[in-house]
């Protein structure tokens, strides 16, 4: 069974690659913490999204499993992170990420 | 058509990424990202991966976007925050991230293009039955610690929450 | 079975036992261990020397257990007894006893009246160990045993920093001594092969030839160990200092037993020294000049204790320069009666300071004899003999000495003799200064208030009877060492004979005209004495000898000021090679602030950074 | 019953002196006490029973990572024996005197000593290299934790820096026994870390000199030797009494351990040719620690530096390669035990009672405790090279040991002698004699718990030293089965 398209891995892979950096520009201009994950989530998702590509050049189930590890990642993080968030509006009051900076060396 | 198909969802992925990014509600902002995750989600289809489709949606659009909202929505981030935002979104501080990503763009678009004999992708669909096969006898130990990575994140965000809970009983 | 191990275990038990019962029991028990255990000992001696010297064996030997067996080193506890030890012997516990007897009664009023005991009874373990034991370890044993208590009993009022310094110098400096001899003993060792005594003679006499250098080096070095320990230049320098230690202490010690430890030694040693004619010319030069050099000293000290001290050295330096030139005999017939009248002199002198608190200095007494007249007599015949007025001891002793040395062939024999008459008349002088100084003219203090029933009040039994013993064995002591000596040595002894030819008279009239010499300098009126004291040469000329001819300066200025300069500033208490260790620790930590000045907390730095570093990355795999 | 139950034994006792906390504070110390008593008097009846047809006091073998050739192997021969008696009496000593030293976590305390004494015993006895670096870093731990938490004022610094110093020379063995183990089983075919199988490994001599350089450094910074001695001083100084007893008792004695039974057996031709250099190094050690131990005015400080010259003898000894040497550099591991141990305690025990370790703060303590200064007085002496007292025999052994080897070293050895005496001698008389400071207007004496121990201490100096037979018949087989080019 095929879909029967014809596209060329680099343009998917060039879909991808706007998509991450899409994401890490997001992480790099936003200053809340909610938009910052966010946009995490963008990259994590262009990088799914290279290895399902690679994965369905070859017409081979490990892209898609690659991408499954990283979905279990994204949750994860996620999971994790968002708690964090909850933590730092209740300590900071506030979601600004520069405020809490407190980690410095 | 099916080609024609995923340039329109490509284009619609990047112009909502576009968007999610730089909105000033959260909220909204995650209404873009539900709208580019399913895009993702008809590439995926289109790319013969039906099963990482679906995954997308359920997990993705409908779990974490969620649990997301859900977050905004215990914060309270209303108009007041949207403000805020406007105020942290200075057109300064986008110049560095702009050239970085631009360069960024240029290396890694130079590399991909450097993969010769470049194939195409002909849309073979790797049907669900055939990734759990693999996924449960070659890659069965990162199962497993994907499954040790979960438990640990549930401890921890179960951990976190709960001191949460107790101080703010205390006060 | 012979009693021989039950000498030294003798004062070993009554160590023990005051040791362990740290000072708790009544003073006359104390006394009468302490005391007692060396009575006992020389008891004892005199039945083994009379059974010795009545038997036809050449030694006895007292074995026990093994100390240690390593290879070719096999060392026992073994006791060695022949007619040298015996002589050592007798005197140690003889004279030992006496002294003890009399510190029952000088050191009642003082602290640590057991632990003055404890020390006492170790030191004459340790001395007897010294001279019996058959190996040289055991040697070496008891050599650095009597070190020992010779620091604790010289520091023994240990609150008085001065008198610990003293304790201190004299153990560092006989330390010196004994670092060469213990050389030595690995010299030895490595040519021998074993350490005990009368093997390495036996080597000696059947392997080493006349003269050879490996002896000549062996002999050196035990001089040097012998030097250290006999106060003799150039490490002489402790022995005046020692007199900070209670009086007993510097009689038995410090002139009778301890001091004479490397006459001993080099004795024992004979046959290796009769080998090395270099070496035996040294033993004589050094008691020589030691002799000249304490003489003059001894001339212009005020302190009564430091004139005997430096009369000791002199004396250990007529018995170095008797070993030195072959007479062999008179030397160690002048260890003996030297032991007898310079125990006695100190014992004198100790009354005579009990009574003036304390006091030493002779410029403060003057016309005593009344007042003391029993340490007085003492004092008289021990002066008698050290000068050596005919028929005491000391006159047979010294007489013999001078006359072997007078016909001694070797190149040097007339200086040598020369030398050695000049210093007899020095002794003379000084001797007479000394008891001009203490006895005769006018009390310049008072006195102590002596009462009678103090116990070292100088009329009470546990003083006069030792003054009577030794002061005895000074007159009569020279008979009785005829006996003793005439078998220590091949050299025939000494002989009781009466020489009449011109080098004869004048080694017996040497002594007459120092003393009336000393007279007119130093009792009469007749010389004003302040010619002597006001003349400018002169007073350089005293502070010079007074300061024991400038080496305690020489040796501060060259060893013990630059040791203690770069010791005890600061330079160096922290240890130099720390330093490298301390770099690399300012190195690291320099790294880890350099480091951690990248870690600002700001998340979105980190971000960027991150991707600048990807950035990096694939721009190094593109491009190379 | 096997000796070797000893190391279960420790670890165990440690593990229920800890939790017998709960019960009572005073329980962790009579836990300790009691296994330490036990221990020795277990040593003592294994001594006069004798060895067996071997010559072994006790062995045990069992298979532990076959696939690596790494087994339990232990065997307990004269030397090991002795070694361990040591250790085990040392046990005793550190327990009693620090009794009433710690205020915090006794039972955690107690369990840290029992565990180093473990570790040290299991080195004493381990005849495979694996399982001898095992034990080397079991008693590396508990002694950091024991500087750590209950050392003095500056307890951060001495503890970071006495772990690394070890754990780095540590890390240098280790690399050392993978190289070798790596390099015999090329040659030889079979891969172990067995030490019988390992003496007779064929390696070229610029491969041989490496490992055997490995294995030295550990060993002498263990030592220490100069110029790996730095830790030692800020170690000892800071931590507790018992801290201070165990670590120059006994955790010194493992690196002379180690050179003698691993580099000069593993090595022979290579240390032969070594010598020169391990000879100077022991004579540097000697002159320098001696020197530096004059210009302290810290007791314990003192005392910590003239342990660095003693160790110089050690390698003098060793190194001069031949059986007096050897058996002088045991014997003076034996000796120095004792009398170091005592000293640290006493140095201990005047902190405990003045606050202070600094000597100018004393003066004069002989009339406040007549005791203690006679005690001091004895084991100063001891240190000072008394004849009659156990270090005179081993520093006399050694020395006429290497006096057949090098002559100019060993005047240049001998000289330490005379340093000790200047510096020994004015530890006594800046604490003890002198005019009684004002400042210590009283001071409690020894009393009976403090007293007992000393009065063991000094029997067994006075023990090594008038019949030194006794210790040198135990590791005489061991000697013996050195190969010496005469």
């Amino acid at each position: 069974m095929t879909t029967a398209i014809n596209i060329p891995l680099e343009h998917v892979f060039f879909l991808a690659l706007i998509l991450f950096l899409i994401g890490a520009f997001g992480v790099l201009i936003r200053r809340n913490i909610i938009f910052m994950l966010l946009s995490l989530e963008l990259m994590m998702n262009a990088c799914g999204l290279a290895f399902v590509a690679a994965g369905a050049r070859w017409a081979e189930p490990d892209g898609q499993i690659m991408f499954m590890f990283i979905l279990a990642l994204a949750a994860a993080e996620v999971a994790v992170a968002l708690g964090l968030v909850v933590q730092l509006a209740r300590r900071f009051e506030t979601l600004d990420i520069d405020r809490a900076e407190e980690l410095n060396g | 058509m099916s080609v024609w198909l995923f340039y329109i969802a490509a284009g619609v992925a990047i112009t909502t990424a576009i968007l999610a990014v730089t909105r000033k509600n959260a909220s909204h902002a995650l209404i873009y990202l539900v709208v580019t995750l399913l895009s993702i989600a008809v590439i995926f289809f289109l790319l013969g991966a039906p099963f990482a489709a679906a995954l997308e949606i359920v997990i993705y659009a409908g779990a974490i976007v969620v649990l997301f909202l859900f977050v905004v929505m215990m914060l309270n981030l209303g108009r007041s925050s949207v403000a805020r935002e406007s105020q942290w979104l200075r057109p300064g501080m986008w110049v560095l991230p702009a050239i970085l990503s631009g360069v960024l763009f240029v290396v890694f678009g130079f590399e991909v293009l450097q993969v010769e004999n470049s194939a195409k992708i002909e849309g073979q669909v790797v049907p669900p039955k055939e990734v759990g096969k693999v996924l449960f006898h070659e890659y069965l130990l990162g199962v497993e610690l994907a499954g040790v990575l979960l438990l640990a994140a549930l401890v921890g965000a179960f951990h976190l929450g709960r001191r949460y809970l107790e101080e703010r009983r205390e006060t | 079975m012979h009693l021989l191990w039950a000498i030294p275990a003798l004062p070993l038990a009554g160590f023990l036992i005051l040791f362990l019962t740290e000072g708790r029991l009544p003073k006359p028990v104390v006394s009468s261990i302490g005391a007692g255990s060396v009575g006992l000992a020389a008891l004892l001696t005199g039945y083994i020397g009379w059974q010795f010297v009545s038997s036809d064996t050449t030694e006895f030997v007292s074995s026990s257990w093994t100390w240690m067996i390593v290879g070719d080193l096999d060392v026992s506890f073994r006791l060695w007894l022949d007619e040298l030890s015996l002589v050592m012997v007798g005197v140690i516990t003889g004279v030992g006893f006496l002294i003890h007897w009399y510190a029952t009664g000088y050191m009642s009023d003082e602290e640590g009246y057991s632990r003055f005991f404890c020390y006492m009874n170790l030191f004459v373990f340790a001395m007897l160990m010294l001279v019996m034991g058959d190996n040289l370890l055991l040697l070496f044993l008891g050599w650095e045993g009597v070190g020992l208590c010779s620091y604790l009993l010289i520091g023994f009022f240990h609150k008085i920093p001065e008198f610990g310094y003293a304790a201190r110098k004299a153990f560092v400096v006989t330390r010196v001594g004994d670092t060469f001899l213990i050389i030595a003993l690995f010299l030895l060792f490595h040519q021998v092969s074993s350490l005990n005594i009368q093997d390495g003679l036996l080597f000696a006499r059947e392997n080493m030839s006349e003269g050879s250098t490996i002896n000549t080096i062996i002999c050196l070095l035990l001089l040097g160990g012998a030097v250290g320990k006999s106060a003799q230049v150039p490490l002489q320098t402790w022995l005046p200092d020692a007199m900070a230690g209670p009086t007993p202490v510097s009689a038995l010690i410090h002139a009778a037993t301890m001091v004479t430890a490397g006459v001993y030694l080099i004795a024992r040693m004979q046959d290796f020294f009769l080998l090395s004619p270099t070496a035996m010319l040294c033993v004589a030069v050094v008691g020589l000049v030691t002799l000249l050099i304490a003489s003059f000293t001894a001339l212009v000290q005020s302190d009564i204790k430091r004139v005997l001290a430096y009369s000791t050295m002199s004396q250990i330096g007529y018995m170095f320069f008797a070993l030195g030139v072959g007479a062999w005999s008179a030397g160690l017939f002048h260890l003996m009666t030297h032991a007898f009248f310079k125990a006695l002199l100190f014992l004198a002198s100790g009354s005579v300071i009990l009574a003036m608190h304390h006091e030493q200095n002779m410029f403060k007494m003057g016309g005593l004899w009344k007042k003391l007249p029993v340490p007085f007599i003492g004092m008289l015949v021990g002066s008698a003999a050290l000068v050596a007025l005919p028929l005491t001891s000391g006159f047979f002793s010294k007489d013999a000495i001078l006359l072997k040395a007078w016909k001694n062939d070797s190149d040097f024999s007339t200086l040598f003799w020369t030398v050695a008459v000049i210093a007899a008349f020095l002794t003379s002088l000084y001797t007479v200064r000394m008891m001009a100084l203490t006895f005769f003219g006018k009390p310049q203090s008072e006195m102590h208030e002596l009462k009678k029933e103090s116990l070292w009040h100088p009329s009470r039994i546990r003083t006069v009877v030792p003054f009577a013993l030794l002061a005895v064995l000074s007159i009569a002591g020279g008979w009785l060492g005829f006996e003793f000596t005439g078998r220590l040595f091949d050299d025939k002894g000494v002989h009781a004979e009466l020489h009449f030819d011109p080098i004869a008279l004048l080694t017996l009239g040497i002594p007459f005209a120092g003393v009336v010499v000393g007279y007119f300098l130093f009792a009469s009126d007749l010389l004003d004495r302040r010619i002597l004291i006001k003349n400018r040469m002169s007073e350089l000329v005293s502070k010079f000898w007074g300061s024991g001819w400038g080496f305690d300066k020489a040796y501060d200025t060259m060893i013990v000021n630059p040791f203690r300069f770069i010791a005890q500033t600061r330079l160096n208490r922290n240890d130099v090679v720390d330093l490298f260790f301390k770099l690399i620790k300012f190195l690291a930590s320099l790294f880890h602030h350099i480091l951690s000045m990248f870690q600002t907390g700001h998340i979105r730095w980190y971000a960027f950074t991150m991707l600048g570093g990807l950035l990096l990355v694939l721009l190094t795999v593109v491009w190379i | 019953m096997s000796l070797l139950w000893l190391i279960p034994l420790l670890l165990v006792a440690g593990v229920v002196a800890w939790l017998s906390e709960r019960v009572r504070t005073t329980l962790p110390n009579w836990i300790s006490l009691i296994t330490f008593i036990v221990a020795t008097l277990w040593v003592t009846v294994v001594w006069f029973s004798g060895p067996d047809t071997n010559g072994l006091y006790a062995n045990w073998v069992q298979d532990w990572i076959p696939r690596f050739g790494i087994d339990f192997r232990f065997e307990v021969d004269g030397l090991s024996l002795m070694l361990i008696g040591l250790t085990t009496f040392l046990g005793v000593v550190a327990v009693v005197s620090s009794w009433t030293e710690t205020k915090t976590r006794h039972g955690f305390f107690q369990f840290n000593i029992l565990w180093v004494m473990a570790g040290v015993v299991g080195v004493f006895s381990a005849f495979d290299l694996f399982l001898f670096f095992f034990f080397w870093e079991v008693m590396l731990i508990p002694m950091y934790f024991l500087i750590a938490i209950w050392g003095h004022e500056d307890k951060e610094y001495a503890s970071m820096k006495f772990f690394l110093f070890t754990q780095i020379s540590g890390l240098l063995m280790l690399v050392a026994i993978v190289a070798l183990v790596w390099f015999n089983a090329s040659s030889s075919g079979s891969l172990t870390f067995n030490y019988f199988e390992l003496v007779n490994a064929d390696l070229d001599s610029t491969t041989a000199k490496l490992l055997m350089l490995g294995f030295f450094i550990a060993f002498i910074t263990k030592l220490p030797s100069v110029p790996v001695h730095t830790w030692l001083p800020d170690a000892h100084t800071q931590a507790p009494t018992a801290g201070s007893v165990i670590l120059a008792g006994i955790l010194l004695k493992t690196g002379a351990y180690g050179i003698i039974r691993f580099v000069i057996t593993l090595f022979p031709d290579v240390s032969q040719d070594f010598c020169v250099w391990g000879m100077s190094l022991g004579v540097v050690s000697i002159l320098y620690g001696g020197y530096l131990a004059y210009s302290q005015t810290d007791f314990k400080r003192l005392v910590a530096y003239s342990s660095i010259a003693h160790m110089g003898f050690i390698l003098v000894g060793v190194y001069s390669f031949n059986k007096l040497g050897t058996q002088g550099a045991i014997i003076t591991m034996i000796a120095h035990g004792f009398s170091t141990a005592a000293l640290f305690m006493m140095a201990g025990s005047l902190q405990e009672r003045l606050h202070s370790r600094e000597m100018s703060k004393m003066g004069g303590l002989w009339v406040r405790a007549p005791r203690m200064g006679a005690v001091t007085m004895f084991f100063v002496i001891a240190s000072v090279g008394m004849p009659g007292l156990g270090n005179f025999i081993g520093e006399f052994l050694v020395l006429i040991g290497a006096f057949q080897k090098s002559i100019v070293l060993t005047v240049f050895a001998t000289i330490g002698i005379v340093v000790a005496a200047v510096y020994g001698l004015s530890l006594m008389q800046r604490s003890f004699q002198g005019v009684p400071n004002p400042n210590v207007p009283k001071m409690r004496d020894f009393a009976f718990r403090e007293m007992s121990v000393m009065v063991l201490l000094m029997i067994a100096l006075v023990w090594v030293g008038i019949y030194p037979q006794s210790l040198l018949r135990m590791s005489d087989t061991f000697v013996s089965m050195l190969e010496f080019v005469s």
